[in-house]
């Protein structure tokens, strides 16, 4: 039983910090203002720089050019990534589309794909909630029918993360046996319209509707339900590793800020209710460290559940801690010029995604 | 015991109801509903004021002889409940509920014959110049300076969460005009003209990308000695007098149900998987709960009328109803976002979110709405008495502890 | 509009008061344990003396030998009586039976057995609740099977409140319609089995198994379902205003304690996080109090909806306030000497009967 | 990183399962289960005790040379969960965990010899004399008198909260020897004999009938001075070291768990109109949050393990399995007052609830035992340091505010 990072790990770590400190270090919130005036929400040369230290590959394996990271290097290095308050998103588009890929490697453009994705030559991102499904990842309308060797898509797709500039769509839909598949479609393939749009948290996002979209059938990544049942895991185990390394900063800048603010002739931290509410916050971040970490280190059977768990625990217990930061800073904490704002807004975009607080826990006690 | 209005009450109700029918347009209301902060701009709200200007109905928190209605505790009730149901824009409480009352109470003929009108007609807008950087509620601390040449002051500070003071043309500030005595008697309330040089004014953004407050810089302004109101060093007093005129009775509870109607009727249509959001039992138990939270409100908000209408002392309860309907505005609105699932992450910048030229919304109007009404409403546990101030009041004036 | 009870209202509480005043004044914890160690689980003298006053015919219309109270009356009755710590089923006993009994007081037998209620020579109970049916009050297992001019009932009853020492027990059964009824029962009769126990707050209920038992046709009350909808609604409003009761005198003691008791130094309501409890708690009952008078105001087609909500309310508040009153109390709070626990505990029955909160909310957001 | 045990450990584990399997009777895990108070009485403890002390494995927080195990921090945790899972009675920390390790250290060969075997063979049982009416947790304040007379000491007080002093064969007592010195300074730790003229024992009932804790009065009561331990003047250090000493790892999370995993088994067999109560939405998802909060906490007080297994102190953090061990027990407990409905609401004095003349329940025997159990349960925030002292060492020791 050993809690610390490993060698390898460490020095994971090491790596991801100094990115963070070498770009968004010293103006963490005009850094991340400026990024995402970038086309495609984010900071194009942060990427490449990204790619130049291989976080792109994070979850590739090594076969697929990727540094072959497991759930605890995911979590080590999203933390640190939501600790910087990055706009880069390692999560939608190198993580995510990154494990789909990989899966399906052997066909030669998704090779081409992949290797475009982790030299971050290429944008990659999934595309598979739809407004009816509310939370529910299983429930998907889009169709895709066979077409000699092609399949037409039918699909409407919202809350593409960062599908506003991406150059590929990894698209879900059912076969005709009714089976869930995901295809492979080029962004600016004809009969894609896509409606970028900005999320709280300053992404872009789009709206995508495909109207019989043609793709070959060899577009399909062999991704099944066991597969991608894993890659929503992960992909839960990413954002609690972000929310909490945001909580973490939101919790360090507010003890600060209440160590030296002053109000009535006294700091504001030697009031006991503001004590006793940064308390609270300091238990449900150790609480929710414990959470992400039983996650990463639960055995592979149990890992769907734990991530569940994590997400339903973490999304809450982040959402509160935020609401304290912006509390505790009074009038500073509801503007747009502290990172608390911005790290509020980038929670309530990961508490929601891949299933809200609810549905991740009924998915945790259906488990049970 | 009755909750009952009288009958001449309920006649009142009739006639401001029929008024809002016949003369407040879609447009306002509609501006209103648009409107994700928490003031609304004066394209919106200074059109409602002309309209009520011209019922004579505007001024309905100022003296009978400064052009006020004259209206009890209960019409004041009454008439702002029904605007509320009826989506009618809030009126700017700067001029008309702060600034207008202390002038017709403390300010010389001159200056009541100069001002008061000019507010009722919009064409002059005031902003505050209360908090300052760094010293919040706690007014004893002020820094703002004015020191007396001639037939004027020279101003100078700075003064922080000033409301609207892009659009102000009058600030009225309290300023420090003798630093030798203790804090308190040494402020004085002087009106001051911010369209003359040495007043900047920076822009402060809030989380979801709305103007409405600001920073004013103050560097060697002019406030004239006959736009100071009441005596030298009186400004604690007016001070005073304007916080207890902004306190009496509150209405907060009939928006707040008619939001929760409204989120209601939303949860009614919202996918979930094969049913709707309203089926959900989880949800529906939120709702209600939130519901009997807000009719509780209501209900307090009566009792306290109640004692009004009695020529009783409303008391600190206004304390109480202030820290319930924050947070039940703040939850309400978090319901909301949770409402539109992933349509209630989308959050646009660009404004006004009403009329013609608003930007799509991604799924339905509302959840365009509902990211920046969250993100700005986490101010009313904050500004005018954040909800630990209020409390402190409680747990001191109420329970004496 | 007016919150202040009216003359005849003020007089009623000044009567209730000086019960009260009289009988709990000095020393309520030991004068609810001795009247709780009476036969029926309360004290006969008590009893009979809220007979003389007139108060066991409250809700019973003028007609049938009572007051004739309505909401209004209850709500200040059942309040003071909450106050008092008043060991005396007034709501099971009283207010609940005689409204059941007053509406069917066309038949003989009814009118003697509700006079001898009014006048505090028979305890008559209300036998409604099943272990099937939790929390739904229409759901009922038991039978009335017509025999001649007799019916025989068969049914398991729990959780009859007060009756270990009850003489006439209100059964709730199926006719052979299926239609709900309610007959009247002798607590003697043969075929009846009755199990006392003590409830949290020391009263005497009773599991009571009904195996064929014969009573007249005759004995069935003139109570439908909307009637007795009217009665459940009366039970939560009066099972609202005594919580009210005990959450302000919680409220009232635990400010008296706090404002006194010194720890490290100083007076424990010194303390900021103590203070903000405090105000939590009085926030609680002023919203409390507003939900009383909002149920006891409504118009009578709202009644019923406005009773369900204020039970969900005031049951959650009473619990949270009851709490706080313990832990601010410390050591002292958890053990049985003060009124602090046997006020918790009188909350925890009342809050969970004719519904728990949970199951009221659900009744307020149908009616909606 | 791994949550791993070790080879080694693992081999203990199932060890230590075995010897449960074969040695912990039925009666005991069913007195356990059946006690709704924090402390099980002696019929049950001793003769858990007995079995333990004849395996060699009672003293397990004592030095070896005392008759301790010598097991690691891991081994300590791996015995107590199994334990915990088990159902094993809790054993009697007065003598086990708080005087006798205080003996171990600070006693005279003399003492020792006199003591510490009769601990583990429970021929003595002990309580403990720390707190004071109107002192509570506030050790300076202390009141209780101890003058010298010779080879004894004349003590005169009164201490409260005294757990399970109408068993006791002993108290251990801190006494104020020296009223001159400053109020730490003057303060001795002295065993006195229970079965002595002047010890008056009050109990002191629960709000669910349990005698657990008594006031004891101490009236001209004698202490040997060779039964002081440590210097006089030492007890304010030896009282430290006894709290210190009751630090260490926490292992609360496998016995809550066990308990959420019983009430989800019975919320699938209590009556729910058609179903279940299992099926309810609302019941279930407390019930996960509940597990969630237990998990969280279960692998919080691994890491705190993992940092005793390095030899890092684990400081402070035990402040914040405390805080969270206490509320989630009262969670537990309340829900599972609600999972039985109305048979949740009885509540029989009589005791013990287990054995074969223990009162019938009303439905089934846990429904009986969940009233006094949530009664009970409120003490787990405030004895031991309330949660709102927790909070205050946390803001201070962890966060320096």
């Amino acid at each position: 039983m050993n809690f610390d990072p490993g060698e390898d790990q460490a020095l994971l770590k090491t790596a991801v910090e100094r990115f963070v400190a070498d770009t968004y270090g010293a103006a963490p919130v005009e850094t991340r203002r400026m990024a995402q005036a970038g086309a495609a929400g984010f900071g194009a040369a942060h990427w490449a720089r990204l790619a130049e230290t291989g976080l792109l590959g994070l979850a590739v394996s090594a076969s697929g050019g990727g540094l072959g990271g497991g759930r605890v290097e995911v979590a080590v290095t999203m933390e640190a990534i939501g600790h910087g308050l990055v706009a880069e998103p390692l999560l939608e588009a190198a993580i995510i589309p990154g494990m789909l890929l990989d899966a399906a490697s052997h066909a030669a453009q998704q090779s081409t794909v992949l290797e475009g994705l982790v030299a971050g030559a290429s944008i990659v991102v999934l595309a598979h909630a739809e407004r009816a499904a509310r939370f529910d990842l299983d429930h998907v309308d889009g169709a895709a029918e066979a077409s000699g060797t092609d399949v037409a898509i039918h699909a409407g797709k919202t809350a593409v993360l960062v599908g506003g500039g991406a150059d590929w769509l990894i698209v879900s839909a059912r076969d005709a046996s009714g089976v869930t598949g995901f295809w492979l479609v080029p962004a600016a393939a004809p009969g894609v319209d896509r409606r970028p749009y900005r999320l709280a948290d300053g992404s872009l996002a789009a709206e995508v509707t495909l109207r019989g979209v043609v793709v070959p059938a060899g577009n399909r990544l062999a991704v099944d339900t066991a597969h991608f049942t894993a890659v929503i895991a992960m992909a839960r185990l990413a954002a609690c590793a972000e929310m909490l390394g945001l909580m973490t900063r939101l919790f360090e800048t507010t003890l600060d800020y209440v160590k030296t603010r002053r109000q009535f002739g006294q700091p504001l931290g030697s009031f006991q209710v503001i004590q006793h509410r940064m308390t609270d916050a300091y238990v449900l971040i150790e609480q929710a460290r414990s959470h992400l970490l039983r996650a990463a280190l639960a055995p592979d059977a149990r890992f769907a559940r734990a991530a569940a768990g994590a997400k339903a625990f973490i999304a809450d217990a982040a959402i509160t801690v935020a609401h304290t930061a912006v509390q505790m800073h009074g009038g500073m904490g509801i503007t747009d010029e502290l990172l608390v704002g911005h790290a509020l807004k980038r929670i309530r975009v990961l508490a929601l995604v891949f299933g809200d607080a609810g549905s991740a826990l009924d998915d945790y006690a259906r488990a049970a | 015991m009755d909750m009952d209005f009288s009958a001449a009450d309920i006649a009142f109700q009739a006639e401001v109801r029929a008024f809002l029918a016949a003369e407040l347009p879609q447009r306002l209301r509609d501006g209103m509903n648009g409107t994700p902060s928490v003031f609304v701009e004066p394209d919106i709200g200074l059109e409602w004021q002309r309209i009520l200007h011209a019922k004579g109905w505007l001024a309905y928190h100022w003296p009978v002889a400064a052009g006020g209605t004259g209206w009890t505790p209960v019409q004041r009730y009454i008439f702002e409940k029904e605007c509320a149901l009826a989506d009618a824009p809030s009126l700017s409480v700067l001029g008309l509920r702060l600034v207008g009352p202390v002038i017709a109470h403390y300010g010389t003929p001159d200056q009541k014959a100069r001002f008061l009108s000019r507010i009722l007609t919009g064409e002059d807008l005031w902003c505050q110049g209360y908090s300052e950087p760094g010293s919040g509620s706690d007014l004893a601390s002020l820094k703002t300076r004015a020191v007396r040449d001639g037939d004027r002051y020279i101003v100078n500070g700075s003064k922080i969460w000033t409301t609207h003071a892009h659009y102000a043309d009058w600030m009225f500030c309290l300023a420090r005009t003798d630093p030798d005595v203790k804090p308190q008697a040494g402020i004085s309330f002087l009106l001051i003209n911010m369209r003359q040089p040495g007043v900047t004014i920076r822009p402060i953004i809030g989380m979801a990308g709305d103007h409405e407050v600001n920073q004013v810089f103050l560097d060697d302004v002019e406030a004239l000695v006959e736009n100071r109101i009441g005596e030298e060093g009186q400004g604690w007093t007016i001070a005073k007098f304007l916080l207890e005129n902004e306190r009496g009775g509150s209405c907060a509870a009939p928006r707040l149900l008619a939001d929760l109607d409204r989120l209601a009727g939303l949860a009614a249509v919202q996918p979930d998987g094969a049913g709707v959001l309203a089926d959900d039992r989880d949800f529906s138990r939120r709702l209600a709960r939130l519901r009997l939270e807000a009719e509780a409100l209501e209900t307090t908000e009566l009792r306290i009328l109640a004692e009004l209408a009695q020529g009783r002392a409303p008391g600190p309860q206004t304390s109480l109803t202030k820290l319930v309907a924050s947070s039940l505005r703040q939850h309400i609105d978090e319901l909301t976002v949770e409402c539109f699932g992933l349509d209630g992450l989308q959050l646009v910048t660009e404004r006004p979110l009403y009329g013609n030229e608003s930007p799509e919304p991604i799924g339905c109007k509302p959840a365009q709405l509902a990211m920046p009404t969250y993100l700005n409403s986490r101010a009313w546990t904050i500004f005018g008495g954040s909800n630990e101030v209020q409390k402190n009041i409680i747990a001191k004036t109420v329970l004496g502890l």
